[in-house]
């Protein structure tokens, strides 16, 4: 690599860590605006229009705020913790493919490279709680811990089902199919184009969302930041600058989750195709990648506002039930989906096999987990009782009949 | 050494050292911008409140080593599961036997810590 | 000097010196925290060596696993005898050190290995030699590939046990 | 009052001409108020009324006694205590009085119990043992008033900060002064 | 309990002349205090205020009853979001401290340290009488007779409680400040 | 951390020792900052991990003395400091003082403003409840259901502020009866605000009750038997979630509430979960309560024909009343003066909070919140 | 899972009804009438005075204790314009330790206070929101304004005025046939309280 | 050029790290974090072996199945041996070497 390449790849790099910043920046305003509609209310519409400089200002307001380190704790670690924490999230978009080709950069094991790095920002969490020297983020931090801990295992074995699938760790493949040779004859895997992987593995979406969500430490499983438990978690003590940057690096990873359940199971950029009766089929390649990253950031967009909808409904679990879900529901149940797509492809079954096994598998364990978690609510255990029944208190007067009368009236 | 490796790789140094100096930037952007008047009592930890005594360590639950650990092995496992994803359908049909015995006999760790309630927090 | 030869000297500088961190930091947080960047500094190494697989396994093992298992444990063992951190054998340890360090070196410098030329080899770099390592893996090293996950499940299981059993108290 | 007058605080505290609230026990009432000079006959107990209660004054002495009578006792079954309070009488007879307000949801019947304690080191059996619910309002009644009730396993101060000097439920605390609008 | 030496809420009858700049304005940065001043900042001190005044971040905090309203006016009829407000309860991550209720002197050190531990520039609103100056508490042994005889208070609400339209007019009022503040900030510096 | 003086401090502040050799119990401190202890409730827990070995609450921090304060005020005033006791059911309070001192003086308020007020306090129930069921699911993670109980609650509060003209403090109610009558158009108005609670409390129950989540995490957790619960002197939902049907309402019916005919929902289970459906049940029932009320009301006086200044005679009376929070009750020594000579009030919320401990111990943190949650306190009702 | 989906579909449908926030520096939700904001004194618009005679009845009767009045001698009663022996001197409300509670114009027997719709009054400094008189006649005569406020019961004649009656009786009695006029005369102070 | 020798001269230098580690540590846990630096060591020589033999591919990459063992060993013995090193931690309530040496718990 020349000089020349590096200061372009500098540069480069620079751009998308600000467009990345631009992102993050929408996300905020896109998950307040998506949480204002959801709850009635307008939103941030004062600040710019639409409310759309807000999270500039926000950030703005975060860079000049003081930024402090608390007594007692451990310094060094703790200034540390934000960049153990952001800079993996960042690094991870090296491989993220926007269009055909057109990754930062098109990495052979571009999926084991996902799950290597995106492991190092348990330790930043970790390192944070510990380093505050609080007893909410010391909790925060060490639930934080467990939590992705757990949370990654099922993570990982999605995204070597779908390695299994195409064949290949390479990202490209799993958005363009591969091709491989067996003995003598050679063999097509599937690409996105035709037909997302989520019609194939539906339970390993499903796995992936909710994996993903806990990875992220959104509701239903923002235990280890619990407002109303510990404060923030592993960020009680982080002001200004510091906590901008881990609140950068929630973002990224929201928009990474987003991303990678576009790429691994809606198509990435390539589905659907764009129509090509619009554009004819002679598109110049940048022209097609250009529609293609605005469909990928497009799909993504609409996960992430899915991700925000799920955040605006739920209410959250405890660690005990985060962790037994993940060991027992999610782990298992990911290592059937990556043996049934291994089994489907070594016997050269037909692909609708696995939608066709996986969806009675969902249903079962659905079923399952609701009749263990106290299925459709629970036995009403409340009853109402009346004194006109005369099942408490004093007896009514007999003048209460009419009354009795209009409630039958009154509804 | 072959074709784009070096490049990859210089690349994703380079990926990480400008998140570096990204963070940087912010970090002595705001080192410049912002006021900085923190008294001594400021700086105690937040404790809802009340003044906090140093604390630093604590002694944690053995539940979270056991989640860990578990973990863990499971990494370690993911290790071999990612060569063999990639290779089984090209190799001898014996690979393929060979990942299910592996998976089964740590399924079978896996079922033994549930049945002994290690993957259970209480 | 070639700029390969650059890095290689930075990252084995990191290696060295966060493994110094290790062994001689009081804190035994910070240590676990060196250990951390040791690793990934390996991991590094393994990447001039063209050993792209072991270096993305390295990071996902140590990066996010083994530290956090060493946290853990770091955190379940809080001794109040921090500043006795050290055995009263320093010197004794330093000696041997630098006798088993020299002693290598010796070794590594006199044989001839060391003589081996070019750095072309195949590594895991490519899909090729990633399946290359998979194949191998898997059929000549099958005995061993099973053993080792009857090794990892008896780390689970004797894990499991020790901390349930230390969990109630005996 | 017409009654016995027992839970009047003493005519002391008033002047003549002050009208008295009337009493009227609801049928319940006037069973219990039957009811009780027997059961707690060798108890020192006087019964009286006041409004729609049933007021019976005890010495402090008899009170663990008489509550866990009046707690046990099938007839009486008071196994809800509403409220526990102490009343400064201090100007007028010296004394504080504790009230302990009782129900009875078996029985659906409701009375008061009252005892006195000295001005001076003011102090009454805890009846935390008979009904927990007494912990705090004890707590709290010695945070005000300086009541020690003998027996509660913690008088630390409740309401009060830990460092709060005097006993400001007590009709010799001064309120604030009007100082600054 | 110890009260500040605030010579306007200095003791009884405190009805004295009215002083002009209290309540809290933010310490300068470097910029500001370097040898040349006003090189960078002149006009980067308006913009840092706008941002500043437009993200305004509370610190979740109530109370006594103000603070029903106070939540109130985070809800959907009145919503300060639109103004960029949300609650973030941790002092580290919050702007602006509305005392909504009455500060009882138990409670006096608490606020105290929180307000302390705030990073700058951080903002104090009284809401309600309470907080302002006792309000219907003004007699009671327990109440200290206004919080701003332990931090410095920038805007007061009066009201027993205030609506929350009158909450969002303070805020409204602190914006005003904020960005007066860095007006007169730069005019000091030429 | 090396700092020998902060380990000492350390050791002796932070840490408990527990029985088992080699552990060691965390303090966490909750509050009196802190968003899900409603206020400045202040509870230290001790923990070993996440599970809760201990929890030392401490109250007082909005201690704000108006028991002694309502002896140095006027009868009239009196009313203006009940308002800010428990401040999320206003009109609840106003009733007990109020009733508190008709039973003394022996006055009868016209019949109309009974209705009114009987028909003010459900509303102010319903608003508690809602209240209760946004903080809850906040403390539960849950953020919308707030916002939509505050969008209704809202609606609550302007219907308050037409009648008595304001929305939280009202001092509307007075010593025989209520300061005027209502507006013309309130009958339609309140019809309709009934209709819309209907719908709002049904999205709460849609919404949170039969969630999975929220059946897992409330299921089984702070369960108090009713014998527990009577020793303890816990009153309302709390009580009646243990299975005691115990409510002032019908217990000892004041005001009319013996002429309407509503249920009171009782649980069995005694954990959060019947807590909280049963405030659901309650508002539901509130409803009821208000629409046959509002049948019931029929033109007349407002207010008994008595002194501006009330001065009843001596006498000591006790009166309560059910309000949203439990059996709210006022006991007043008279001595014939314009002012009561002692005024003490029962707070529901105070001994409901007693049990915390023994509702807590032996679960996880995050259940402390929840238990905490649906104790519903009002701190201000709590310290006084 | 199900019961899960379904609070989806509650957010869902809370997404696509419409909003209900007010805007609020642009509009306001509507105050009722009878809202109760800070008291402000009344303004006699018929005499030109306030109504307040300084009696100090509400300021005895307030629970903050946060008003304070002063009363002197009307002139204009002795100029016979007027009804009020005494009137208004100064007065002045802590409007930030007032709880709106409104017993102070419950107590009034003159109509002189009235709890008006002000509410914004944020300041900047403590005291700011000590109002005395002229100001308080102001807010007052703004709600007069806002609510066509109207006096309770009339006030008495002024001296002037029954001079005048008298005179005008004594002239009906001179002259009955212009009696209707003379009694629209009588009446006209009672009925004209509007504020201008 | 990379040669050989600097892989095995850091290899030394880590494993020599790693010994005065071992020995001059009392905590258990940095005793098991100083072996597991001579395990990296060992790695590293490994990894430096494979990359610069002269062998045909396939053998070649032996070197590097040899260090993915080693890894998975590494894992296992940590895990195992600090799970024994809190369960004496919890018997004993200290996690130093020299209290160790007592073997009955
Ligand atoms: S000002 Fe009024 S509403 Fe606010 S806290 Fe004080 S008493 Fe309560
Ligand atoms: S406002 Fe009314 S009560 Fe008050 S001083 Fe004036 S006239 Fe008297
Ligand atoms: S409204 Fe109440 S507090 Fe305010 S001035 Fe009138 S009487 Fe006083």
């Amino acid at each position: 690599m020349s000089f020349i390449e590096v200061v372009f790849a500098i540069a480069g790099l620079f751009g998308l860590f600000t467009g990345l910043a631009v992102a993050v920046l929408s996300l905020t305003w896109m998950e307040r605006k998506t949480l204002a509609r959801i709850q009635q209310r307008a939103g941030p519409s004062v600040v710019g229009p639409h409310g759309l400089l807000q999270p500039v200002a926000d950030a703005m307001k975060l860079a000049t705020k003081e930024d402090m380190i608390p007594n007692y704790a451990d310094k060094l670690l703790f200034w540390m913790a934000p960049i153990f924490v952001a800079v993996p999230a960042f690094m991870i978009w090296i491989a993220i493919p926007f269009g055909d080709n057109l990754a930062v950069r098109v990495l052979d094991l571009g999926l084991l490279y996902l799950v290597a790095i995106s492991g190092i920002g348990v330790v930043g969490l970790l390192m944070g709680g510990w380093a505050s020297s609080s007893r909410y983020s010391m909790l925060g931090g060490l639930r934080a811990a467990a939590q992705l801990v757990s949370y990654e295992i099922p993570i990982v074995i999605v995204i070597l089902s779908i390695a299994v699938l195409v064949q290949s760790l390479s990202l490209d493949a799993v958005i363009g199919g591969n091709t491989i040779s067996i003995g003598d004859d050679t063999r097509d895997l599937p690409g996105q184009g035709a037909i997302p992987f989520a019609f194939i593995m539906p339970m390993g979406l499903l796995i992936f969302l909710i994996a993903g969500l806990a990875e992220l430490g959104r509701t239903p499983f923002d235990i280890h930041h619990a407002e109303s438990e510990v404060v923030g978690g592993p960020f009680v003590e982080y002001s200004g600058a510091h906590w901008a940057v881990f609140f950068l690096a929630e973002y990224l990873n929201t928009f990474v989750i987003s991303a990678l359940i576009v790429i691994l199971f809606f198509g990435g950029w390539s589905w659907p195709a764009p129509p090509e009766s619009l554009f004819g089929n002679d598109l110049s390649s940048t022209a097609t990648n250009l529609i293609g990253g605005a469909w990928l950031m497009i799909k993504t967009y609409l996960v992430a506002i899915g991700i925000f909808w799920i955040r605006g409904t739920y209410p959250r679990l405890r660690i005990d039930q985060l962790m037994a879900f993940a060991w027992q529901v999610l782990i298992p149940l990911s290592f059937v989906n990556l043996v049934l797509i291994a089994i489907v492809l070594f016997y050269d079954w037909p692909l609708w096999v696995m939608t066709a096994v996986s969806l009675p598998i969902i249903l079962g364990v659905g079923i399952a987990v609701q009749r263990r978690r106290g299925a459709r609510g629970r036995p009403q255990t409340v009853r109402i009782l009346r004194r006109s029944a005369g099942e408490i208190g004093v007896p009514m007067p007999p003048a209460s009949t009419p009354v009795t009368d209009q409630v039958q009236a009154g509804g | 050494m072959p074709e784009g490796f070096a490049d990859n790789w210089t690349i994703i140094a380079i990926a990480g050292g400008v998140g570096l100096l990204a963070i940087g930037i912010l970090f002595l952007a705001s080192y410049l911008l912002a006021p900085k008047r923190q008294s001594e009592r400021g700086r105690i930890p937040y404790e809802c409140g009340i003044e906090a005594s140093p604390f630093s360590w604590s002694r944690t639950n053995i539940r979270y080593y056991v989640f860990g650990l578990a973990f863990l092995i499971f990494d370690v496992e993911a290790v071999f599961l990612f060569p063999w994803a990639v290779i089984f359908l090209e190799a001898a049909a014996a690979v393929f036997y060979e990942m299910i015995v592996f998976l089964g006999i740590l399924m079978f760790g896996l079922t033994y810590a549930w049945r002994k309630g290690a993957l259970n927090w209480r | 000097m070639t700029a390969q030869l650059v890095v290689f000297y930075l990252l084995a500088a990191v290696t060295v010196l966060s493994s110094l961190g290790v062994v001689l930091t009081r804190n035994v947080v910070h240590a676990a925290f060196m250990l951390l960047l040791a690793l990934l500094a390996v991991a590094g190494i393994f990447l001039m060596a063209v050993a792209e697989f072991l270096a993305l396994a390295q990071i996902l093992i140590y990066g996010g696993a083994v530290t956090v298992v060493v946290l853990f444990a770091i955190m379940l063992t809080r001794s109040d005898d921090q500043p006795r951190a050290d055995h009263s054998q320093r010197p004794l340890a330093l000696l041997t050190a630098v006798g088993v360090f020299a002693l290598l070196v010796i070794a590594f410098v006199a044989s001839d290995v060391a003589s081996l030329e070019s750095a072309t080899g195949v590594g895991t770099d490519t899909e090729s030699g990633f399946e290359a390592l998979g194949l191998g893996l898997f059929t000549d090293w099958a005995i061993p590939f099973e053993v080792a996950s009857l090794v990892l499940l008896v780390a689970l299981i004797g894990a499991i046990l020790l901390a349930r059993s230390a969990e109630d108290g005996e | 009052m017409t009654t016995e007058g027992s839970s009047n605080p003493p005519a002391k505290r008033r002047e003549p001409e002050v009208p008295q609230a009337a009493v009227a026990l609801p049928p319940e009432g006037i069973a219990l108020a039957a009811l009780l000079p027997e059961a707690l006959a060798d108890h020192g107990v006087e019964v009286g009324a006041a409004i729609d209660e049933v007021v019976c004054t005890v010495p402090a002495d008899r009170l663990i006694d008489v509550c866990r009578l009046l707690k046990d006792e099938p007839s009486l079954k008071f196994e809800y205590l509403r409220l526990l309070t102490v009343v400064d009488y201090v100007e007028q007879v010296g004394e504080f009085e504790v009230v302990y307000h009782l129900f009875s949801l078996a029985n659906h019947h409701k009375m008061v119990v009252k005892t006195r304690t000295a001005e001076r080191r003011p102090s009454v059996p805890s009846v935390t043992s008979v009904w927990r619910g007494a912990d705090w309002y004890e707590r709290e009644m010695h945070d005000l008033f300086g009541v020690t009730f003998e027996g509660h396993h913690n008088l630390s101060p409740l309401v009060l900060p830990d460092d709060f000097d005097g006993f400001p439920g007590r009709k010799s605390y001064p309120l604030n002064d009007y100082e600054e609008w | 309990m110890e009260m500040t030496d605030d010579p306007q809420n200095a003791g009884p009858g405190s009805a004295g002349p009215i002083k002009e700049g209290q309540g809290n304005t933010p310490a300068l940065s470097p910029f500001q205090r370097s040898a040349v001043p006003g090189v960078i900042t002149a006009s980067s001190d308006q913009l840092v205020a706008m941002a500043r005044k437009s993200s305004l971040w509370p610190l979740t905090f109530g109370l006594a009853c103000c603070a029903i309203e106070m939540i109130s006016t985070y809800m959907p009829h009145h919503d300060v979001d639109r103004f960029g407000i949300v609650t973030w309860p941790s002092p580290r991550q919050s702007d602006v401290m509305i005392v909504a209720g009455t500060v009882v002197k138990k409670m006096a050190e608490p606020i105290k340290l929180l307000y302390e531990q705030m990073p700058d520039p951080k903002w104090v609103i009284a809401m309600g009488s309470c907080a302002t100056n006792g309000g219907p508490y003004y007699r009671s042994y327990s109440v200290v007779m206004g919080v701003d005889h332990l931090i410095p208070v920038d805007i007061y609400v009066p009201g027993c409680p205030p609506r929350p339209e009158a909450l969002m007019d303070a805020f409204l009022k602190l914006q005003d400040k904020i960005q007066a503040d860095a007006r007169a900030d730069e005019r000091k510096r030429g | 951390m090396t700092d020998p003086v902060a380990t000492q401090i350390e050791d002796k502040f932070t840490y408990q020792a527990s029985s088992e050799p080699g552990t060691v119990d965390m303090m966490v401190n909750m509050g009196p900052q802190h968003p899900a202890t409603h206020g400045v409730f202040r509870m230290e827990l001790r923990v070993d991990g996440e599970q809760i070995q201990d929890v030392v609450p401490h109250i007082g921090y909005l201690h704000r003395g108006s028991e002694k304060l309502c002896e140095h005020e006027l009868y009239s005033q009196i009313i203006t400091l009940f308002d800010r006791f428990d401040y999320v059911s206003n009109f609840n309070n106003e009733l007990v003082i109020v009733s508190a001192v008709e039973k003394l003086m022996g006055v009868e308020p016209p019949p109309r403003a009974e209705l009114i007020r009987i028909i003010m306090c459900e509303f102010n129930r319903i608003a508690s409840h809602l209240l209760f069921y946004g903080t809850f699911a906040i403390d539960m993670g849950a953020i919308t259901p707030v916002l939509y109980n505050f969008r209704d609650r809202e609606k609550i509060q302007s219907l308050f502020e037409s009648v008595s003209g304001a929305r939280m403090m009202h001092n509307y109610f007075r010593v025989g009866g209520v300061k005027e009558d209502v507006k013309d158009d309130f009958t339609s108005r309140a019809l309709a605000l009934c209709d819309e609670l209907e719908r709002g409390v049904d999205e709460t129950d849609k919404l949170l009750t039969e969630n999975e989540i929220f059946v897992e995490r409330t299921t089984g957790i702070g369960v108090i038997s009713g014998e527990d619960a009577l020793d303890w002197g816990l009153s309302g939902p709390v009580l009646r979630a243990s299975g005691v049907p115990y409510d002032v309402r019908v217990d000892e019916p004041y005001s009319r509430y013996s002429e309407l005919d509503f249920g009171i929902p009782v649980g069995s289970a005694g954990d959060c979960w019947d807590r909280f459906y049963l405030r659901i049940l309650e508002a539901r029932e509130s409803l009821s309560i208000i629409r046959q009320a509002m049948a019931l009301l029929e033109p007349g006086d407002t207010m008994a024909q008595i002194r501006r200044i009330a001065r009843p005679p001596a006498g000591e009376v006790y009166a309560h009343c059910e309000n949203p929070r439990g059996d709210l009750g006022v006991y007043i020594v008279s001595d014939g003066g314009e002012r009561p000579y002692r005024l003490k009030v029962r707070p529901p919320s105070f001994c409901n909070l007693q049990a915390l401990k023994d509702l807590t111990v032996g679960h996880y943190i995050a259940d402390a919140v929840v238990i905490l949650g649906t104790l519903d306190i009002v701190l201000g009702e709590v310290d006084r | 899972m199900l019961s899960g989906l379904k609070g989806l579909g509650v957010t869902l449908r809370g997404a696509l009804r419409p909003k209900v926030t007010t805007e609020y520096p642009k509009e306001h939700l509507p105050i009722d009438e009878r809202f109760m904001g800070f008291p402000a004194l009344t303004w006699d618009s018929n005499r030109v005075e306030p109504y307040c005679t300084g009696c100090m009845v509400c300021v005895r009767y307030c629970p903050t204790q946060c008003m304070s009045a002063q009363m002197k001698d009307n002139d204009k009663f002795v100029e016979g314009d007027s009804h009020r022996k005494k009137i208004i001197e100064s007065f002045e409300i802590n409007l930030s330790r007032c709880i709106l509670c409104g017993i102070c114009v419950d107590v009034c027997n003159f109509d002189a206070i009235e709890m008006s719709h002000e509410h914004e009054r944020s300041e900047r400094l403590r005291n700011a929101n000590r109002v005395d008189l002229p100001e308080l006649l102001e807010m007052g005569k703004k709600y007069q304004a806002e609510v066509r406020w109207k006096q309770s019961k009339p006030s008495p004649a002024s001296p002037n005025e029954k001079a005048e009656i008298k005179a005008v009786s004594e002239a009906k009695k001179a002259s009955e046939a212009d009696s209707e006029a003379t009694n629209k005369q009588s009446e006209a102070p009672d009925s004209g309280e509007d504020a201008a | 050029m990379l040669e050989l020798v600097h892989f095995q001269v850091l290899s030394a230098a880590l494993f020599s790290i790693g010994i005065f580690g071992v020995l001059a540590r009392r905590s258990a846990v940095l005793v098991l974090i100083s072996i597991e630096i001579m395990l990296n060591a060992v790695n590293v020589n490994l990894v430096g072996i494979a990359a610069f033999s002269d062998r045909a591919a396939d053998v070649r990459v032996f070197g590097q199945i040899l260090v993915v063992f080693i890894i998975t060993i590494a894992a296992a013995e940590i895990g195992l041996a600090l799970a024994i090193v809190l369960r004496v931690f919890r018997n004993r309530g200290s996690a130093n070497v020299d209290d160790l040496n007592v073997m009955k718990w």
